[in-house]
């Protein structure tokens, strides 16, 4: 294990208690996440990357198998993984500031220091300008940016995104991964990502990580380098030849 | 919009239309006095209660005092149904201890378990706003359960995920998550114990609107009946108007869960 | 009566009391009351009661001191174990209870009752008179009886719902404008089935405070003196309060008899401390009734009714 | 599951809990069996009210009067207030006129109104259940108008480009679409006007649970007292179940809108 | 004007009436629309899209310009133009068989025809099997195909839908791309498509519309036909040269 080790998932399996019957949802998982990896999951509907993404959470405990974090167990939700749910789950009664302001505030930080922390990662998002609107009022891009700015102001040793994107149009969907690509290059932040979208997983991911359907398995690992070949101005990727023929594979796996 | 006042106007006609055929039949004698008085009877009645009170006591102490059992009752249920009801809601166990009373007690009438207060408490103030407190409190107390119990999985996993728990998670995310709900029970608590206010001044009142309706109807005086509903009537839609308001106001977000 | 020492008297009392025009309500609107509890410099509250079940309910819940009722009541009272005693009659119900029925509809005599329904205000004296007409002239269960307040009993006959109904003054008197009289209290005291207001105290509290009670009670036939005295002058005091003109206030108040509390004593009445009245009887018969009629689970023993009148106020009241 | 069972096993602690109370209390007279009865009193009486009935009239004779009257009045408000709540959501100007009718008499307490009751339609079954259509209409046509109100606009717009209009939209979309939410009102609209039994029966009536809780009370029994509520109360519990149960089964699709 | 002519348009503008002030959604559209034509409309969030649509199925009325339907003014939604939105609006109360029967049906045809013709239907979409299962228990993409049917069923002159695939994962959105282009080869339907998804319209418009952000009007149409070169048993479009150059003058058309 070197020191750059994050999470270390050995064997792992989930179960679901469904009335009388178990339900296995994923299983045999091996998977290990260094800092700074940018790793993107596709897999079918249902095969249980949510699931997975849930157990480094901390929100569902292993019914097989280990997870480490930095050497520890996980024992439960902190605030060392920040997460991301697909539709933004803003506070409504609280301000696009004070959302963002939760996490430092919860941890005790002083009051300087909270609101210097939400200053800096509201300009990150360029959202700045509209910090006192309560949530609703912005659109669901701004509100997924949001979210992102109130996991990563707690500054968290590894950042889950769970279909991050999947509720947003395609524009906004490739402003978003622009957004998120830039952030994960300055902040060197370490990013588990949950996607259905081939191209996007193509574009942000280093690591990519195919599951089979359920009982989810983990079928195959790509190297990917896309990401730093895409249009710092449009952020679009410039497709070519060798793409191409990664994306059909990837789809064939996927698409059974 | 032009529609909008399209309707009102329509509202209002149809109100006058009301007052016309009751001013019609009473004026014509179509039907005893007795059993509908006429609007001017009635207004003299009014007008003579705003002025010298009934039975001795000024129309305002009257209406006063009804509204302070009810809005001592109301106040009563919310500071102990929203914290029960949220408990009950986060804690199952506390759930599984209190739920089931609630539940045994919320269908029965007032009037049942009324005199069973009235031997345990007397006829004082206390048996009078301790009715309206059962009444007021069981949709509180039920709102609320169904509230934590409906509160997107996702304030509380993203919560957690930022490092709340304990009492930063419930006094920052299910209360507030809970209160649209909250309000909009508090409504219909407050509601249902005006519903239940003649019922609570029936028994040793000697005030309150209420009781000033059942004792003209043990008397037959109509008009001081119509007037009782009237003005019943129209505080409870003035209650119910303010609450909203204020609801509004502090519920900025409502609708946007 | 020996003056108490301030630290004897209760801080406050609590009186029921009905609204009609009896010793009680001349005594109060005359200011008797007023002037004995200031001079005592204790508080008190006078809180009317619809009926004497409602007197009951909060005499069981400890909320009153003094109680007045129908004597119906004050046997439910003692049969359900409430911790009081009877002190006083405040009048003999005579003409101011009656059975009315409707002109043009027909009914005569008892007889023509059969069939047809007749309201009365359940468990009290008017409930009580009416069920011994009924079963004197032997149609018991060839009427249908409805349960209803004396306002709804007006409102029925207004609309014609109704052709009969046993209740009394003032609702008595609506329906006498378009009815008449079959049978009242008066008849069927003659009968013997006397029907009362009665007073009643809480036991504790009498025996806490007896001259406080026996000082009440001189408060009371004082209120009976000025009627005695001067009809008149104690039908004009309690017409406003029972928002009445003066004239029905004193019919009504010549449709009972007052006692004095010479009469209260005799053997006819409340007896002494020595020898039980017949009153006890009287509420003896009645409460063999109403536990006929299911109303109480079963009567008290004449005993218990010997014990349960008590004139020993009274005899202070007078000393 | 394990933890359910758990819970079901803690509410009967609970209620084994209150009924140790209760007994002990009464058995050790720390308080008058005036205030409270013993159980065993209340079980005897109940017994004794099953077998020989109260006042002479058996015992499911008033059960069942009482929910005939409430059956009958839920019935007829839900044959009125469904349409016209329907057609006050659909036209607004049926709402205009209707509305704010509903809005002025739904807050007032029944039995301030209860004696007009009387004065128009005597003192027969029809005042009695007057009063409880009149409680359960309301919930009724409110809960009408706002689903109305609040059909998925993609409901009537499909449907429309589909071919449907008039009669053909309103029965096969507007009403289903609106069932799940009437199927609500109505279970509220039957506990509403179960709630104002007692009321209803205070009005000349001679039997009916409603009825003997009030007889009884004016002879203080409170054992009858007892049993009248807990039959009403278990009653109440039961139409509720009931009603949920014959929900579940037509509204196959609620919540899934 | 020929035969084939299905839609008509002329200086169409439409305003939303707000409060106090009007809002002007889309204005001079000039736009015809020919039989076995099959348009997709791309443009930015807001810009008037479904404002558009809404005015061909007759939802809307225009406030100026007029809107003609095989030379008659259109005047109300009726069942010559079929409608389907994101979220199928399917009916939950009836089954899926009940839900495509419901336009034929309330046509007055008999009934063995009108349950030929869901029979016919719903072997299109490939969900005889499940016909009577109540909609909400089919997955989004099933869904959405039970709403192309039922929109189907009547055989309107043109079929209208907005963002239909926007709610799907990447993966069955290709697939329902794959069977739409198919219905539309086989019953040479005319439709009118919105969406957000460039990759999509090129996929599978003959006329691509652009309109400009709000108040939207439309300022390039491209005549596509890469829906002729997709790959027939995967769906997916082999893209090419000719293709990428397309797909990005559209975007920098879009993305301002
Ligand atoms: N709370 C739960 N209880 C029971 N079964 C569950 C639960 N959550 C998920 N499942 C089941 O576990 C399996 C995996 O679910 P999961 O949500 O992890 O899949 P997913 O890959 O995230 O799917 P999607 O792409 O649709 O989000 C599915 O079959 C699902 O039905
Ligand atoms: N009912 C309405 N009342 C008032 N304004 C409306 C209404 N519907 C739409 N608008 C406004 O009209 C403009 C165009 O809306 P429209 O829904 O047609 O856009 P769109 O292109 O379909 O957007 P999207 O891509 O988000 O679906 C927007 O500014 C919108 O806010
Ligand atoms: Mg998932
Ligand atoms: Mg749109």
């Amino acid at each position: 294990m070197t020191a750059d080790r994050i999470i270390e998932i050995k064997k792992l399996a989930v179960d679901y208690q469904t009335d009388e019957t178990k339900l296995r949802a994923v299983t045999q998982i091996d998977l290990s996440i260094d800092k700074n990896d940018f790793i993107c999951v596709l897999g079918p509907s249902g095969c249980g990357k949510s699931t997975l993404l849930n157990v480094i959470a901390g929100f569902i405990p292993p019914s097989e198998g280990s997870i480490l974090m930095q050497g520890q167990p996980v024992v439960g939700p902190d605030w060392n993984r920040g997460v991301v749910f697909q539709s933004a789950s803003l506070y409504p009664w609280m301000s696009v500031r004070q959302n963002v302001e939760f996490g430092p505030k919860i941890k005790g930080l002083p009051k300087g220091q909270v609101s210097e922390i939400a200053t800096h990662f509201l300009k990150q998002i360029h959202l700045l300008d509209v910090e006192d609107l309560p949530p609703f009022q912005l659109s669901g891009g701004m509100r997924q940016r949001v979210a992102l700015a109130r996991a990563l102001a707690n500054e968290p040793a590894i950042l889950l995104l769970d279909e991050p994107f999947g509720a947003l149009d395609a524009l906004t969907r490739i402003h978003m991964q622009q957004l998120v690509r830039t952030i994960w290059k300055e902040n060197k932040n370490t990013i588990f990502m949950i996607t259905h979208d081939v191209d996007e997983a193509l574009a942000l991911g280093t690591r990519l990580l195919v599951m089979s359907k359920s009982p989810g398995s983990i079928i195959r690992e790509f190297q990917s380098d896309f990401s730093y070949a895409v249009d710092q101005k449009t952020g679009r990727l410039q497709l070519d030849e060798k793409y191409l023929a990664l994306r059909e594979e990837i789809l064939n796996l996927i698409d059974i | 919009m032009k529609e909008g006042k399209n309707h009102r106007r329509l509202t209002i006609v149809t109100w006058l239309v009301i007052f016309l055929v009751w001013y019609v039949i009473t004026e014509f004698g179509l039907v005893s006095h007795l059993i509908i008085p006429s609007p001017k009877e009635v207004l003299n009645t009014f007008v003579d209660i705003v002025k010298n009170g009934y039975n001795g006591i000024p129309f305002w102490k009257h209406l006063g005092i009804s509204l302070l059992r009810l809005f001592l009752a109301s106040g009563l249920a919310i500071v102990t149904a929203v914290p029960l009801g949220l408990l009950s809601g986060y804690f199952k166990k506390v759930g599984a201890i209190v739920d089931s009373i609630v539940q045994f007690y919320r269908p029965l009438p007032p009037l049942a378990y009324y005199i069973v207060l009235i031997l345990w408490l007397g006829i004082g103030e206390s048996s009078k706003v301790t009715l309206l407190f059962l009444a007021a409190f069981a949709p509180i107390y039920i709102a609320c359960v169904s509230a934590v119990k409906n509160i997107q999985l996702e304030y509380l996993l993203s919560a957690q995920s930022l490092g709340a728990k304990g009492k930063d998670l419930f006094y920052r995310i299910v209360v507030p998550a809970c209160l649209p709900d909250i309000f909009t029970s508090i409504r219909t608590a407050v509601g249902v114990a005006y519903t239940t206010l003649v019922s609570a001044e029936m028994i040793a009142a000697t005030s309150g609107v209420g009781w000033m309706v059942l004792d003209a109807s043990r008397y037959l005086k109509s008009s001081v009946i119509f007037v009782g509903i009237i003005v019943m009537g129209i505080t409870g839609v003035l209650i119910d108007l303010g609450l909203r308001t204020i609801e509004n106001k502090i519920i900025f977000w409502k609708g946007y869960q | 009566g020996s003056q108490n020492s301030s630290s004897d008297l209760p801080e406050e009392v609590k009186i029921g009391y009905l609204r009609v025009p009896n010793d009680e309500m001349v005594s109060k609107t005359k200011d008797l009351f007023d002037a004995y509890f200031s001079e005592l410099g204790i508080s008190y509250e006078f809180i009317i009661f619809d009926s004497g079940a409602e007197a009951n309910q909060a005499l069981a819940s400890g909320s009153i001191d003094f109680a007045s009722m129908g004597n119906t009541n004050a046997i439910i009272a003692l049969a359900r174990g409430i911790d009081v005693e009877m002190i006083w009659i405040h009048e003999v119900l005579g003409e101011i209870e009656g059975l009315a029925v409707k002109e043009g509809s027909g009914i005569m005599t008892a007889q023509d009752l059969v069939g047809q329904k007749i309201a009365t205000p359940f468990a009290s004296t008017s409930h009580y008179i009416l069920l011994n007409y009924l079963k004197e002239n032997g149609i018991a269960d060839q009427v249908e009886l409805l349960d209803m307040p004396t306002a709804d009993i007006v409102a029925a006959w207004e609309r014609g719902d109704i052709n009969a109904a046993y209740t009394w003054q003032p609702s008595l008197g609506e329906l006498t404008k378009t009815g008449s009289i079959l049978v009242d209290s008066a008849d069927m005291a003659e009968e013997g089935y006397i029907t009362a207001n009665v007073l009643l105290v809480q036991k504790e509290f009498s025996s806490n405070y007896p001259d406080l009670v026996a000082g009440f009670i001189k408060v009371l036939s004082q209120g009976g003196d000025i009627y005695r005295a001067d009809a008149q002058e104690a039908a004009d005091s309690v017409a406003t309060e029972l928002a009445i003109t003066s004239d029905q206030a004193l019919s009504q108040m010549s449709g009972s008899i007052w006692l004095t509390p010479e009469e209260e004593l005799s053997e006819e009445y409340m007896g002494t401390s020595d020898s039980p009245g017949h009153f006890a009887q009287i509420m003896k018969d009645t409460a063999d009734f109403l536990a006929e009629q299911k109303s109480i689970d079963s009567a008290p023993s004449q005993e218990a009714f010997n014990e349960y009148l008590n004139p020993l106020y009274i005899e202070m009241s007078l000393e």
